[in-house]
């Protein structure tokens, strides 16, 4: 075999069984299904290529640490945003901007969101693949029922006062709570949600590279939303994750604060007879309660672990793959993600997909955490624990403030 | 002893040592070496990938004014105090009425080591499953009772405690496979004598069974102390180590700050201070038991 | 023996807790038989009809499963016999013999007992990638070894057999080996067993150390193998299959156990007479 | 104080039978000594009898109660086990007092009982050491004291003097004596020592693979035995056993040995089956004579001095074996041809099926 | 085959001196017994000797080697443990053959040595049976079966023999001694039996309390014991003990009894200490005579007929208890009174020391 080999680890799951030989790439679903058939296209398309996947729990970090640390490299990665800093504050990643422009792929090709995401100090460190972020999944049936329905569309609330005053109708009329939420062993989303009603109100979260900004009436009034929903019973309360997506499919609530990753199994849903969702779920990004019109996000990227060893061959091939996946970036919207690149936002292709037209936005109110942010996985912790612990009244409100701002600034004292 | 001639009696001691050996190679290389490794990064400042220099007990200091540390470490006794005791006992139990030839004895004995075989995942999952009040099966009980549904996970005092019952039922099967090992080491002569001294079952246990077997209980304490003192893979998966900390262990703790935060030589630090609470923990298990056995 | 008869409290007792350990092993057994869209919506819906084999279809269709399943056997049964002899020797070494230092030595040992796997899992990590032993079985094994555990519980087990046993043997001629190896360890049997058992359940759902030491998907062990074809919400989206994949994991260990516990409570009692 | 019957009792391990339908019944109060060879079940007889085995056919009772299905803690019973079986992690005195604090005998009472028993045995210097610090003999005086100081209703023991040097075990033998006379306890005791059989015994049984070959008192069993298994299983040395014809039938038989030589018998011809017969003498009475007039004649080979009596071992002139005794101080020298003289008194026939025929009894 | 020898040596338990300074020598070929109450250190010296426990002081030689500081399976011995500590998981075979395979015997000599000892100690058939299923007589026979089997320089048995009924014991015994001759093994022997010392050893070794009280041959210690101790340990049933004031010493010593009876005895009186004795009679000297003309007068108070002789346990009018011997078939009965025959050349005298004064030997 004199392939050159590529040596590709990735997150999103194996499923050989269904699309071990699948190079169709659009008859494939789901994120495992998409990313398997790509690659399979990929190395049907380049026999002279031999890629090797290899799959990993997600996220996949502490085994790339591990193997960093053994100076075992893959050629290429899939890598959260939010965590590409860290690798490349250790000189652990290889730029691949300049590659890139070498096949005709520039960053202003890139959504905003997405050219955040892979830019530091003006350098493009990866592909991205994707952007996502959370979304306001709507039950349109129990909206109906609620009054809460005009010209066909949900009404979305504009304040704070508006969404519970929203919700509180909600509740009277169907009986059921307004929000479904996955709150039990579960901090993400806590973070996302506080993370965005604090960007809305145009408060920074971090001062600089080293401080958090939590102490601020603008996170007390991103808490005290959740605090009062959760308080007045408007929101379903110790669901785990599967038990909210279980709950919402099944007509439990009206609105599921949950990823763009879910737009195509409650979509498939909603054409189902038998679903609750029949012919009653619509989607939206966030609503904007404050004064800006953003959402916080992350994305997929691929990105380049430094590698001395790296032959000639084995970067052009990862150069090639990378163009194959930048041609691709379609397909991959398909799972739900939002596209990177500005031109598949803007074909009708993707518009036509289901509930994208309404999506479409996000590719400009997108916004992640500044990029000189490190460690922003632990810090997603703290913050979703401490917001947790807020809301469900645990501590107050500023001692969580307090106690989030300490830790945090702790974390990042001591990079 | 005047009589024995030293040369002879050295050589003969040496090769004793041959039938330790292996062992204590492995041993070296796979525990002593690394163990001051360990001590000697948390003494510095490192991540994965190198380190930046020497702090001296920084780390320490650090951590013993971290709050969430300490409770870490109050949270780790708690749950070592929750499932040790029942542990033991409950195996100890087990292997009594199961110590016996017949077949649903063998039967039983299965059953209660199946929980054993599956993987911290799948059993936290399914404990999850269990616990959930949504619509769990705990849940469906209490509903078809008539009670209000318990958020167990959830709740603050709770959630511990429903990890120790998670705890109990996967590794129940190790104290039980113990004792039953230890129990064919005892004579059946002294059961005889015993029954025939009209030895009422409890006695019988507490004055035949149980002396005859303290090395095992010890061990078992010893054992599970150890194995409960690193708690790690249930509160990661069925909590996150909330909520509000309430269930977060000491190795989350290190896990956290080594594998995510990066903080390599905090989190050996904090590894060291794990392992000086195990050995005296241990020590003064293996102290007290075999006080009482000198006696 | 008619006095060793059970009695009617502790049997019920028993039986009731046989029932509750049973009850999340069932739901396991019965998720694994359920369409993994049907959990989604409800999981609660296990309990009724249709079951179906496609989760174990899927499992076997991925082909990557059985050289998964090769190489945890490979890696547990290496280091369960490597355990078991390791740990016989030298339980038999600190139990019987007498060299100088020797119970400076044990009490090392028993130290190393203490020693948290957190503590030494970097440095072990660093060790092996120095002497680039990762993604081989060596790799995966070799910390396994180390476990005093076996040490202490055998230790303790040599002890506990009458010493008037290694004297006939010593007055038969048998030198030191013989005497561990034909008179005594016949009668640590099921200390072995326990051992065993332990070791290869502990090898078998190791997780931790074969995700950093094994990184190439040749090398990965179940464990390893199977947490890496989950997608993020695996327990949403795939929960039957998941169950699926938790029976085929456990079913090894369960073989194990059953072949070791003949050996646990059938073996011949350590001390003579009757 | 409880009699014990054994009604058709049997036990098997596996496809071996130990004890085959063996049935016996014991007098309360009584002594009973089972004689038996080893390995022919005494043990087993007594550990069912106790509990410690289950019974796999027939019934047991303990005074009225039947008891095969007790718990062995409920039948009543104490045992010395024949490997003593000693508690190893008790000190003497706790091994001793664990049966009673069972039964709840208030504390002062076991003191005094476990002073008793350990003065009577002489292990009062040992009663706080560990079990595993004893000497064997030590070890089975524990396990007889343990038994008394439970003053059971019948008492099992299981060869409990086979470790005792001969004086101690006179004094042993005559404290459990005394004990029985005092207690009136019934009791059951296995050995294979004649001497305490024959002293102890009210009653001795003698078994033989599994099942019971004679019942008598000792005199009976050493004058009259019921079998040529019992006659030269009991008596030590041995009885002499020779082949023999009935010669003329008068009052009493006159038997012919292989070598022709001419024995007279005191047992009565008339209930004597034909055939075969073999002659048992005694040691004690065979004893050297002048030779001339005497009925054998015989080559001394090896002389035996005990210290108060002096066995001879003789061989006749066609080679058969005899053992004959003498006093303490004989005078006999390996080599020296001598007369033997024989006791027609004692002399014992039994026929071709082993049963045997004896002089009538005196008085 | 080789000699013993003990040089001083001793032995502690902690605190307690269980063996003091012993010396003794053996010789090649000799079979020696010890005998010596429960507890005195028998199994401990033999252990020694094994190489089984430590040696506090002196040293101990096997031929012309010093062994103390050898392994036991160095020293060339085989041994009979009191308590077997047969190999549990081993069928009867293999607990024979695995010393031979330690000592690469080739296999058929293996299978010919375990059956030849198999067969003399008549456990054939337990062969391949495991050896906790066998009863307590079978484990002991393996057990010597395994030390026979090794054919050894040196041969310890712990009361090999105290599990095994009268006529087992006596061919077991026959066995030992066979083997004895036809190996000339040296051997040491501990028993509490005395026919079994009697008729074995060469010479036996009384030890008391961990020292050595009398060596000699069987005889010497039956006919002139030592000491006192020796005389009352040494015969059974035990020797009378009366105390007695010498009464006119002419050649013989004359003594007289706390009653005032007077009695001839053939002790030298030459070399006698003054002061108040100890006579020493042994019961086989001690016969029922007519009342008119014997030396004593007693009440018989328990008559205990061993079959061929019978015990007297009689008080003389002082109430000494004394036991004199009679015939199996005497006829006396309890409550008779009758006069007593004392043979004064049996007679023994101890001085204040417990050493013993004998009657000049005959020929
Ligand atoms: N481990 C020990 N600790 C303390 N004393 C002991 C220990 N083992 C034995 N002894 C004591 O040492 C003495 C000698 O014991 P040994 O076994 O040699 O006696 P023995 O002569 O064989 O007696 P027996 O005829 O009863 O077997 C005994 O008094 C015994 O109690
Ligand atoms: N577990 C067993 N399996 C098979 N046979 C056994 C078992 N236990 C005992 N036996 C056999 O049963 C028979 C009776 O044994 P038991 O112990 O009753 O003999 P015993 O009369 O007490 O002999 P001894 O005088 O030698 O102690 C023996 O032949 C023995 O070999
Ligand atoms: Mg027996
Ligand atoms: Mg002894």
């Amino acid at each position: 075999d004199d392939r050159t080999t590529l040596v590709v680890q990735r997150f999103f799951g194996a499923c050989e069984a269904e699309y071990g030989r699948n190079t169709d790439v659009a008859a494939a679903e789901g994120e495992c299904g998409i990313m398997t058939s790509i690659i399979n296209r990929f190395e049907a398309d380049n026999p002279d290529i031999r890629v090797v996947e290899n799959i990993v729990f997600w996220p996949g970090y502490d085994q790339l640490t591990a193997q960093l640390a053994a100076n075992d490299a893959p050629d290429l990665v899939t890598m959260h945003g939010s965590v590409i800093a860290d690798y490349q504050a250790r000189g652990l990643l290889d730029p691949v901007g300049g590659d890139l422009a070498t096949v005709g792929i520039t960053p202003d090709q890139f959504t905003d969101a997405a050219r955040r995401a892979v830019t530091i100090d003006g350098k493009i460190w990866g592909l991205p693949l994707d952007s996502w972020t959370m979304l306001w999944h709507v039950n349109t049936n129990l909206f109906r029922k609620a009054g809460l329905m005009r010209n066909g569309q949900p009404v979305l609330p504009r304040s704070p006062e508006e969404l519970l005053a929203q919700a509180e109708q909600f509740e009277r009329r169907t009986g059921k709570p307004y929000l479904v939420q996955a709150t039990a062993n579960e901090y993400a989303s806590y973070t996302r949600n506080f993370y965005t009603f604090v960007m809305q109100q145009g408060v920074p979260l971090f001062t600089d590279a080293r401080h958090a900004n939590f102490r601020t009436p603008a996170a007390h009034r991103a808490l005290e939303l959740f605090k009062q929903i959760r308080a007045r019973d408007l929101t379903t309360q110790n669901q785990d994750y599967s038990a909210a997506v279980a709950s919402f499919l099944n007509g439990g609530g009206g609105v599921f604060l949950v990823g763009t990753w879910m737009v195509q199994d409650f979509d498939t849903a909603s054409r189902n007879p038998d679903s609750a969702l029949h012919n009653g779920y619509a989607v939206f990004p966030y609503p904007q309660l404050f004064q800006r019109n953003v959402t916080f996000a992350d994305g997929h990227n691929w990105v380049m672990p430094h590698n001395p060893e790296r032959t000639l061959a084995e970067h052009e091939a990862v150069l090639r793959f990378l163009k194959f996946f930048a041609a691709h970036d379609a397909d991959w919207a398909r799972t739900g993600h939002m596209p990177a690149f500005a031109a598949v936002i803007d074909s009708p292709k993707w518009r036509a997909l289901p509930h994208r037209a309404a999506l479409a936005e996000i590719a400009h109110t997108a916004t992640p955490l500044p990029k000189q942010i490190r460690r922003q996985f632990p810090i997603e912790t703290v913050v979703g624990q401490e917001a947790a612990a807020a809301i469900a009244g645990n501590k107050s409100i500023d001692q969580a403030l307090a106690d989030m701002e300490r830790r945090v600034n702790d974390i990042l004292q001591h990079i | 002893m005047a009589s024995l001639t030293p040369r002879r009696r050295r050589a003969t001691d040496w090769t004793n040592a041959l039938f330790v050996l292996p062992y204590l190679i492995v041993f070296v290389a796979m525990i002593v070496v690394p163990l001051a490794w360990g001590m000697w990064l948390s003494t510095t400042k490192s991540d994965l990938f190198g380190t930046e220099g020497f702090v001296g007990l920084t780390n320490f200091v650090r951590l013993f004014g971290d709050p969430i540390f300490l409770q870490t470490v109050w949270n780790t006794f708690y749950f070592v105090l929750l499932t040790v005791p029942l542990l033991a006992v409950l195996g100890l139990a087990l292997a009594l009425v199961l110590n016996r030839q017949a077949r649903w004895a063998a039967v039983l004995r299965t059953i209660f080591f199946a929980s054993t075989v599956l993987s911290v995942t799948v059993v936290t999952l399914v404990w999850r499953l269990v616990f959930l009040p949504d619509s769990g099966l705990l849940s469906v009980v209490t509903r078809a009772l008539g009670g209000t549904p318990i958020a167990f996970l959830n709740d603050e005092t709770l959630a511990m405690p429903a990890i120790a019952i998670t705890t109990i039922w996967w590794c129940i099967g190790l104290p039980m496979v113990l004792f039953l090992a230890a129990l064919q080491q005892v004579p059946r002569a002294l059961y005889e004598a015993a029954a025939l001294d009209n030895a009422s079952r409890w006695r019988t246990l507490t004055r035949i069974t149980l002396p005859a077997i303290r090395r095992t209980f010890a061990l078992v304490i010893i054992i599970e102390v150890i194995l409960q003192f690193q708690l790690f893979g249930q509160p990661q998966l069925m909590t996150l180590g909330g909520p509000n900390n309430a269930t977060r262990p000491i190795v989350l703790f290190i896990y956290e700050t080594g594998w995510r935060q990066w903080e390599l030589g905090y989190a050996s630090a904090a590894a060291q201070v794990l392992f000086a609470m195990i050995l005296i923990a241990a020590m003064v298990q293996y102290w007290l038991s075999s006080r009482r056995e000198a006696r | 023996m008619r006095f060793g008869r059970t009695h009617p409290v502790a049997l019920t007792l028993i039986v009731i807790a046989a029932v509750l350990m049973m009850v999340p092993l069932f739901w396991v057994l019965a998720l694994s038989f359920k369409a993994n869209a049907a959990l989604m919506a409800d999981t609660n819906s296990v309990f009724s009809l249709p079951y179906t084999l496609a989760n174990y279809r899927t499992l076997f269709g991925d082909g990557q499963v059985f050289r998964w399943i090769m190489n945890s056997l490979i890696v547990s049964l290496g280091m369960t016999a490597g355990v078991l002899i390791l740990s016989s020797l030298a339980g038999y070494g600190f139990a019987r013999l007498d060299f100088p230092g020797r119970s400076v030595l044990f009490v090392i040992v028993l130290l190393g007992l203490a020693v948290p796997e957190q503590a030494v899992i970097i440095a072990r990590h660093q060790m092996l990638s120095l002497v680039s032993m990762h993604n081989t079985y060596g790799a995966l094994i070799l910390p396994g070894l180390s476990a005093p555990f076996g040490v202490f519980l055998m230790t303790q087990y040599f002890r506990a057999i009458p010493r008037d046993i290694d004297e006939a043997a010593l007055l038969d001629g048998a030198s030191r080996f013989k005497i561990f190896w034909k008179v005594l360890l016949p009668l640590t049997i099921p200390a072995q067993a326990t051992l065993g058992i332990f070791t290869f359940l502990s090898a078998w759902n190791d997780y931790w150390w074969p995700l950093i030491s094994a990184t190439n998907k040749q090398m990965f062990t179940l464990t390893v193998g199977i947490a890496s074809t989950q997608m993020n919400f695996a327990q949403t989206e795939g929960l039957g299959f998941l169950m699926a994949q938790a029976v085929l994991a456990g079913l090894p260990i369960l073989i194990v156990y059953l072949f070791f516990q003949k050996y646990i409570v059938q073996a011949v009692a350590g001390a003579a007479g009757r | 104080m409880s009699g014990v019957v054994l009604d058709g009792v049997s036990k098997r391990y596996g496809a071996v039978t130990v004890i085959d339908r063996l049935s016996l019944t014991i007098a309360a109060g009584e002594f009973v000594v089972f004689l038996g060879p080893s390995g022919c079940g005494k043990s087993t007889l007594l550990r069912m009898i106790a509990g410690l085995e289950t019974v796999d056919g027939g019934e047991i009772r303990i005074g009225a109660r039947r008891v095969d299905h007790l718990a062995p803690g409920a039948r009543g019973v104490a045992m010395v086990f024949q490997q003593y079986a000693l508690y190893p992690h008790m000190s003497v005195r706790e091994n001793m007092a664990f049966g009673l604090r069972n039964a709840h005998v208030p504390a002062d009472e076991i003191d005094r009982r476990v002073a008793a028993a350990a003065d009577a045995l002489e292990i009062m210097p040992l009663l706080d050491r560990k079990s595993t610090q004893l000497s064997g003999g030590q070890q089975q005086r524990v396990a007889i004291a343990r038994a008394i100081v439970k003053q059971p209703d019948l008492f099992l023991l299981d060869e409990p003097l086979s470790n005792l040097d001969a004086a101690l075990r006179m004094r042993t033998r005559l404290e459990i004596a005394q004990l029985h006379q005092r207690l009136g306890t019934t009791m059951i005791f296995v050995t294979h020592d004649q001497v305490e059989a024959m002293t102890l015994a009210d009653r001795i049984v003698v078994l033989n693979q599994g099942g019971i070959e004679q019942v008598g008192s000792p005199m009976d069993i050493y004058l009259t035995p019921r079998t040529e298994f019992v006659a030269s299983f009991v008596g030590s040395p041995k009885i002499n056993l020779l082949p023999v014809t009935v010669e003329a039938a008068g009052e009493m038989t006159r038997v012919r040995l292989a070598n022709g030589a001419i024995i007279d018998t005191a047992v009565a011809a008339a209930d004597l089956p034909a055939g075969a017969m073999t002659l048992g003498l005694r040691p004690e009475c065979i004893r050297p004579a002048a030779l001339d007039g005497a009925p054998l004649a015989a080559r001394v080979q090896v002389v035996e001095r005990l210290g108060e009596r002096t066995l001879l071992h003789v061989v006749l002139d066609d080679g058969t074996p005899i053992v004959a005794e003498d006093s303490g101080l004989s005078a006999v020298r390996p080599g020296d041809r001598i007369g033997l003289a024989v006791q027609p008194e004692r002399a014992h026939l039994f026929d071709a099926d082993g049963l045997g025929h004896h002089p009538a009894q005196r008085g």
